[in-house]
């Protein structure tokens, strides 16, 4: 049972990084409907772009972590601009693999910048690890935790409350209708996409200081899959609980994977077959929006 | 002879009710209208008849057999079909197509024959192809029968919606707002064949449409609903005088006139 | 004076198809013009073409002009050009189904000052008080003439000086047609708001209006005082369904093969 | 005349980070052999692509090398070996590759692949064999597996467990640690409790930087090893003080060790070290050129005679960079040697050399 | 009844025929004639690019019929590629004629499609294609771990196709072979787009909704779109670990799934012909990028390694400006020029 328990809090640790990842993921498909197979690779540019600041051009830590959001910005400006934009209207099909194609160009992009060794941040957050029921939580761990549960916070209050905010959720819905509201569509989408390629850079800088980068990082965008389909697409929280349910999901199922049925390696696609029976009992995840289909 | 016969109807949305205990007959060969303000439920009650939904409780038969618990799919077989409120034509199949989607549920040849596509299923499409033929002609579609149903004009895809549904060469149809946004010529032409489907086809028809002059010149019986309940039922002319109709949904005496 | 002004408008969609060809008219201040015509006339896309909404729909202005009080406005983009006082109400409602009511009308309002946004709220709940009681229920579930309704209410709150309505009457019950062409009248008479009417229900519309244009095939093939066109006798047989002896036709009555209509466009 | 032969590298796919490295070895090891006139008036002109881990390139590749009259393959990963064993065998075109998977070395199931360093197999076999021979303790030795759920994690384990058996290891535990894991804490957490003493790790360096540094996190004092792919000059920047003491399993010498190749190398680099991985590159070609140029001297270039010459090499020794290789018609185990490492002071240092018995019921196992 | 550039048809059975006109018949013929005048000519590397090809047809077609007809994205079809070529190798493995053996494997994966299909009863858009990701993932796993039928981690050797003691063992024969196949395949294919199971197809993808009120049997059409695509999948597997005579778990990852898919938009969604342009498009792209870069660094060589590094950016950036320029992709081009070319000297 403490094993279980174990498995858990770790599960809980793991899964805070899903789940910051699938906050970017889920403000673009809030403001968007954009579904982002890309998600990963902007989490990759933004640990690289974080790595050339603090380890080629030697700047402290917070001066390149702020230039790495700044960066986020443009890039989410460049991409919404250069390949988002003329798919407005187009079918979720051609969105899914305009985003796919993207993942490809950002990540021989990152190849011809970087290369392909493996690249190893400078350690800003302490080594020494925290002890949680007997596990070992790194403080960059606590970070993560802390971090997503700030921004799903700020998010939240933002699609709720704020005018900006309505507006993106109304674009999500109506593009044409916005429109004739007033409000800026193509700023709206451009804002979106600079949020999330800021929210993707913090997860690439956490990520750089676990194990070091390279270019396969972008593979992490696969995770968020599960994440954010549990918990409904468009939902901040599901996207946050999702993140979490799934690291402790994997590490739960594997371990009992294991011990039960003696199937080692179920912890990949543990995660992808619970994620279809839910799928099956509830169509648009947890706290997904219900399509309002009537004829 | 009692063609439809729906008998205390409810439907609800998560405890909200959409239809209440609502009972009535088409008969065999009449056009029947349901009218009633918006949100009242028609369109909710030609879900339920179509098997979009599913009611709580009540019963619809139609000539006599069950349709609840039949899935939707099935139904046409049985002799319904339908036109939707919003259109919904397949935009990626061309006009002659659409009809012959139409058609699907009478046409009988497997997978395999498909695959092949000999023998049976090289018949059975020259000779469905034919009947669709004589559809597209009476609806006058024929321009268009080889270009893409999304790319039409309103009022000519509102036609090839209705045309699809006779494809099904329905015993019973159900028209949902066919009139709307349609202007007074479409509007005549529309009522002229739903009219001649009626008379010379001998199908039936359960319409629900707002336009008041259409729905009090061409139904044999009208049945309005309010609230998901029956509020009144019988002859245009009775409901039309009815004090609960006008105040509730004609407004004036006059509306029939104001309809357009 | 005039309000809007179009002058020689060509819209032409996907780059190929012509829809409006050389349209021109105009909108009084402070008065509602009606614009008819038939199935695909053209009359939403003029709406669109006013606006600036034709872009997120592949059409283009080609030649022509819109000009509100004097200053063109065409080519400007959307917001820009609600910004200057121009709104539409676009066809069938187009409410945002996911948003609250209130959330609805706070879109409507993008565009003004956030003082505002308390009394526009309760200038809307006054004219339409089933949205006050509605105000936290999602949009999409609303029934027909309330969805109407808050199409109306959110146009309110950007407080424009113009205000396109693309077939407000579509898909309503009669009450509710009723219902709509009042309020549309008590915000023209009360707010001072200029209107351009789009309609299929010409009695209803030429009935509220000071000024009305029918148009065929993009282009204007009849206008007038409403009362005149009213009178009109083509008018009458071919919008307002009466015979010529003044008397309603019947749809029983109708022949497979009629007089067809004599405007070519 | 220039001799073509056809090298695959992934330069930009899933192992481009070690696929980089090793084919810089082939390359500059071509351009030492052209330079140092190894074949005489002959030189070799490498066709070089880059398949990106793609099988369907790999394949389309191999054609085309093919038909340019390769005499001899420098292929790369596992699943381009595999997927051309029957091809080269066909085409009668050597295959030298740096798959060490045992099935490969049995001329039975393919015939045309060679390799120059033991394969993963005998390596684990090797390493055990290391950690037994210096077993103080009375007590059986405690045993866990740490691997990928990959071929490559997979391959070596069926074999290896037979032996720690034999040898009179304990196997205590099993877990997986995916090649991309952020994070192995609940494995170990759970191989904590079983306390081993030696745990393998059989993915490559960022699995085994996460490995080795949860389980300095968790304070275990197991000696964790690796396989070839395991442990890198990467791991040391990646893990840290953590790597310190770990040791690891290589087939050729690294560029800390003192050899005729290791100068040689260090020229053509201009002093600085190379990864480990580009010493097989180097290696391989070296091997295969040293064939090809016994073929010349008989008279007849072909991949026939290429694979004949291979496996004619009696302890044939690569400058040192690996132990001398032997290959038999019926036996294609290069070496019986395994070199071990260990990391001390962020470097990897040689603390002994393993020889195992060539048993044939190991051949292909 | 008057069809397009001046034909007349007598019958409806005529212009429903596969080739229209004689003009069409005789370039179809030329069009054949050339293929099989192919081994002739060309080289071992050409020829195996164009039993590639045939192969990646078959993939393509199958999955257009899938996603782009019916309108079910799958992000699994690489998997099911690979239980063909799995399910094909054992079956020969264990004695069954390749001949029965093939079309055996397309049963296996049309049943494996169908299991895997089944949420799409309820499931729609993005949240299928998710679903069937997870199919892709699980598919792998069973590659790698069911050690009695794939061979684990070693994967199984195969022989050549042999069909009534002919081995296809070189590439002149297996290209004959693999054209026979997509060919059919093709065949296949068209006839089912003209017959009610196709119409149904689209209209599923279309309106649902209307056609279920039409008659349209909803999950069991879809269930049948899984089973038809991803017999042809395993068609296409079949063949392709036949040809390579060696199946392991790699090859068949998301990575090709995502290949699949980009051949059936570049070439065109919905379209036949598109997927057979897209087949040969996206098998082609990575041949000329490798001879591009190779001729880039023999000019450049200081550039060689960001040249390598630019040829997935280059797939990416093909995807995307299709995308943004020729959402209709291929098919749409050809189609005018086709125009184009019937105007040609009157052009404009
Ligand atoms: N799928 C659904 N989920 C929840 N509520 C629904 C759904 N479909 C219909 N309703 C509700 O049921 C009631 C009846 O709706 P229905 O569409 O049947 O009205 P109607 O009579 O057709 O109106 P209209 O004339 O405007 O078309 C409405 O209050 C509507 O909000
Ligand atoms: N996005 C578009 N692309 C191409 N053609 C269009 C587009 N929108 C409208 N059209 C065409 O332009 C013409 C005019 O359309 P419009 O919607 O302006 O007509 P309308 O007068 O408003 O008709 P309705 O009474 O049906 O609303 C129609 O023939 C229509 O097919
Ligand atoms: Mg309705
Ligand atoms: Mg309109």
């Amino acid at each position: 049972m403490e094993y279980y328990l174990q498995l858990v809090i770790n599960g809980l640790v793991v899964g805070s990084i899903y789940a910051l990842v699938a906050l970017g993921f889920v403000v673009i498909y809030k403001a968007t409907k954009v579904v982002n197979f890309a998600q990963g690779e902007l989490v990759m540019v933004g640990a690289y772009a974080c790595f050339s600041l603090t380890v080629e051009m030697q700047l402290p830590f917070l001066l390149s972590f702020l230039l790495t959001l700044g960066f986020s910005v443009v890039l989410g400006l460049a991409i919404e601009r250069l390949v988002l934009r003329p798919m407005i209207g187009e079918p979720i099909i051609s969105v899914i693999m305009v985003t796919i194609g993207l993942s490809s160009i950002l990540k021989s992009l990152v190849q011809v910048f970087w290369g392909t060794q493996i690249q190893v941040y400078p350690q800003v957050l302490p080594q020494e690890p925290y002890f949680i029921m007997g596990v070992p939580v790194a403080p960059v761990y606590i970070a993560a935790f802390v971090l997503s549960a700030l921004l799903f916070a700020v998010f939240s209050a933002f699609f709720k409350y704020s005018r900006l905010g309505v507006a993106m959720r109304a674009t999500a819905l109506d593009q044409c209708a916005a429109a004739s509201m007033g409000i800026g569509i193509k700023s709206i989408f451009a804002l979106s996409w600079c949020i999330a390629a800021v929210v993707s850079s913090v997860g690439g800088v956490i990520l750089g200081n676990i194990n070091g980068i390279n270019s396969q990082l972008g593979h992490l965008g696969l995770k968020v899959f599960p994440a954010v389909i549990l918990g409904g697409l468009d939902s901040l929280l599901g996207a946050a609980l999702g993140g979490i349910v799934i690291g402790v999901l994997e590490n739960v199922c594997d371990g009992a994977a294991k011990q039960f049925l003696g199937l080692g390696g179920f912890k990949e696609v543990a995660a992808f077959i619970v994620l279809v029976i839910i799928l099956m009992v509830k169509p648009y995840g947890f706290f997904g929006t219900k399509q309002i289909e009537r004829v | 002879m009692t063609l439809l016969d729906v008998q205390g109807v409810t439907l609800t949305f998560r405890g909200i009710a959409a239809l209440m205990n609502v009972s009535f007959t088409v008969t065999k060969g009449e056009i029947c209208s349901l009218i009633g303000p918006n949100g009242a439920g028609k369109t909710s009650m030609l879900n339920c008849i179509s098997g979009r939904y599913t009611p709580d409780s009540g019963s619809i038969t139609l000539g006599g057999r069950q349709l609840l618990g039949v899935p939707a799919h099935a139904r046409t077989r049985l002799g319904l079909s339908r036109t939707f409120q919003n259109i919904a034509l397949f935009k990626g199949l061309s006009v002659l197509d659409n009809m012959m989607v139409g058609r699907h549920s009478r046409m009988q040849y497997g997978i395999l024959q498909s695959l092949l596509y000999w023998g049976p299923a090289r018949r059975h499409e020259d000779a469905h192809r034919r009947r669709v033929e004589e559809i597209i002609d009476f609806l006058g579609l024929s321009p268009w029968r080889h270009q893409h149903a999304g790319m039409l004009p309103y009022g000519v895809q509102k036609r090839v919606e209705l045309g699809r549904a006779l494809a099904a060469e329905p015993e019973l149809i159900l028209l949902d707002e066919p009139m709307a946004g349609m202007n007074l010529e479409e509007t005549e032409d529309m009522a002229r064949y739903i009219l001649d489907i009626n008379e010379e086809w001998g199908v039936s028809v359960l319409l629900v449409e707002h336009d008041m002059g259409v729905v009090m010149d061409i139904s044999h019986q009208v049945v309005v609903l309010d609230f998901g309940q029956v509020l009144a039922s019988g002859t245009p002319e009775a409901v039309q005088a009815n004090k609960d109709v006008i105040a509730a949904y004609l407004g004036s005496e006059d509306a029939v006139f104001l309809g357009r | 004076m005039d309000m809007l002004r179009v002058e020689n408008l060509e819209v032409v969609y996907n780059e190929v198809v012509l829809v409006l060809k050389g349209l021109s008219l105009t909108a009084a201040a402070g008065k509602i013009t009606a614009l008819l015509g038939a199935n695909g006339a053209g009359k939403s896309t003029t709406l669109k073409a006013i606006s600036g909404l034709l872009a997120g729909e592949n059409g283009e202005i080609t030649e022509g002009a819109v000009l509100l009080e004097d200053r063109p406005v065409h080519g400007l983009p959307p917001d820009k050009i609600v910004r200057s006082g121009i709104f539409q109400v676009m066809e069938g409602r187009r409410v945002f189904e996911d948003l609250t009511v209130e959330e609805n009308l706070r879109c409507g309002a993008f565009t003004r000052p956030r003082a505002e946004l308390a009394p526009s709220l309760e200038r809307v709940y006054d004219y339409f008080p089933r949205l006050a009681e509605r105000k936290k229920q999602l949009a999409g579930f609303m029934s027909g003439g309330e969805q109407q309704m808050l199409a109306i209410g959110r146009a309110m709150m950007a407080r424009p000086k113009l205000l396109l309505l693309d077939e407000p009457s579509l898909g309503l019950a009669p009450l509710l047609v009723e219902d709509i062409f009042t309020i549309i009248k008590r915000l023209n008479a009360d707010e001072g708001v200029s209107i351009l009417l789009v309609e299929q229900n010409a009695r209803a519309a030429l009935n509220i209006a000071s000024h009305g244009y029918i148009m065929e095939n993009g282009r204007i093939v009849l206008e007038g005082e409403a009362q005149a066109l009213l009178q009109n006798p083509d008018v009458q047989e071919f919008y307002l369904g009466m015979s010529h002896g003044g008397e309603k036709k019947r749809y029983k009555d109708v022949k497979h093969y009629r007089r067809r209509k004599r405007w070519l466009g | 005349e220039t001799i073509k032969i056809g090298v695959l590298s992934d330069l930009s796919g899933p192992t481009s980070s070690v696929g980089v490295p090793y084919a810089k070895g082939v390359q500059d090891c071509v351009r030492y052999l052209n330079e140092s006139k190894f074949l005489g008036e002959h030189t070799l002109q490498p066709l070089q692509v880059d398949y990106a881990y793609n099988v369907q390139q790999a394949l389309s590749a191999y054609k085309k090398f093919k038909t340019e009259g390769i005499v001899a393959l420098q292929g790369w990963g596992t699943a381009d070996t595999e997927a051309l064993t029957r091809f080269v065998a066909q085409d009668k075109i050597p295959c030298f590759s740096a798959s060490y998977s045992a099935h490969l070395t049995d001329p039975k199931n393919a015939p045309y692949n060679f390799f120059v360093v033991a394969d993963y197999t005998s390596n684990l076999r090797g390493i055990l064999k290391f950690f037994k021979d210096n077993w103080k303790e009375e007590r059986a030795p405690k045993l866990a597996f740490i691997y990928p759920d990959h071929p490559y994690g997979l391959t070596p384990l069926e074999g290896g467990k037979a032996y720690a058996k034999e040898l009179g290891y304990e196997v205590v535990g099993d877990e997986h640690v995916d090649l991309k894991a952020m994070d192995a804490t609940s494995q170990l957490l759970a191989l904590k409790s079983k306390a081993p003493d030696f745990c393998w790790i059989g993915g490559t360096t960022p699995s085994t930087s996460v490995v080795l540094k949860d389980a300095q996190k968790l304070k275990m004092d197991t000696i964790f090893f690796t396989n070839i792919w395991g442990i890198d000059e990467d791991l040391f920047k990646l893990a840290g003080d953590a790597a310190e003491g770990a040791y690891t399993v290589q087939g050729a010498s690294t560029g800390y060790d003192d050899t005729a190749g290791n100068k040689i190398i260090l020229e053509l680099t201009g002093g600085q070290i190379p990864m480990t991985h580009y010493y097989r590159g180097f290696a391989s070609t070296y091997v295969m050129a040293e064939a090809i140029r016994r073929a010349l001297e008989k008279g007849t270039l072909t991949g026939e005679a290429v694979k004949n010459e291979t496996e004619a090499l009696r302890d044939f020794d690569p400058l040192g960079l690996t132990p001398p290789v032997s290959f038999f018609p019926d036996d294609h185990r290069p070496t019986m040697t395994s070199f071990i490492y260990k990391v001390e002071g962020g470097k990897l240092v040689k603390v002994g050399t393993e020889v195992l018995e060539r048993k044939a019921e190991w051949l292909g196992k | 009844m008057q069809g397009k550039c001046g034909l007349f048809f007598e019958s409806y059975r005529e212009e429903n025929a596969l080739l229209v006109g004689g003009f069409q018949k005789a370039r179809f013929a030329a069009l054949l004639a050339v293929l099989c005048a192919c081994p002739f000519v060309l080289n071992s590397y050409h020829l195996s690019i164009l039993i590639l090809i045939n192969i990646a047809v078959v993939g393509a077609v199958s999955l257009n019929l899938l996603t782009g007809m019916c309108g079910q994205i799958s992000l699994g079809h690489g998997a099911f590629i690979g239980v063909g070529a799995y399910a094909c190798g054992a079956l020969t493995l264990q004695g069954v004629p390749f001949l029965v053996a093939l079309p055996a494997a397309g049963c296996i994966t049309a049943a494996t499609g169908m299991l895997f299909g089944i949420p799409s009863l309820r499931l729609k858009g993005i949240y299928l294609a998710i679903a069937t990701l997870a199919a892709q993932l699980i598919l792998q796993y069973i590659f790698l771990h069911w050690d009695a039928v794939t061979g684990g981690s070693t994967g199984l050797a195969v022989d050549p196709p042999n069909i009534a003691g002919l081995t296809f063992d070189t590439d002149e024969k297996m290209f004959y072979l693999s054209l026979g196949v997509a060919i059919l395949m093709l065949v296949v294919a068209t006839n089912l787009m003209r017959s009610r199971h196709g119409r149904a197809f689209v209209a599923i993808r279309d309106f649902y909704l209307s056609a279920e009120i039409v008659g349209v049997n909803l999950f069991a059409y879809k269930l049948m779109a899984f089973a038809v695509s991803s017999f042809m999948a395993g068609v296409a597997g079949g063949l392709w670990g036949h040809y390579l005579q060696f199946v392991t778990p790699e090859p068949f990852g998301l990575g090709l799934s995502i290949s699949y898919l980009a051949m059936c938009i570049i070439g065109g969604l919905g379209s036949i012909q598109g997927a057979v342009f897209g087949a040969v498009f996206l098998t082609l792209l990575p041949e000329v990028l490798t001879w591009l870069s190779d001729v880039g660094s023999s000019v450049f060589p200081a550039a060689s390694l960001y040249l390598v590094a630019a040829k997935e950016g280059v797939f990416g950036l093909v995807l995307v400006l299709f995308l943004i320029f020729e959402p209709e992709g291929l098919q749409r081009r050809w189609r005018l020029f086709k125009a184009w070319c019937k105007l040609f000297p009157f052009a404009y």
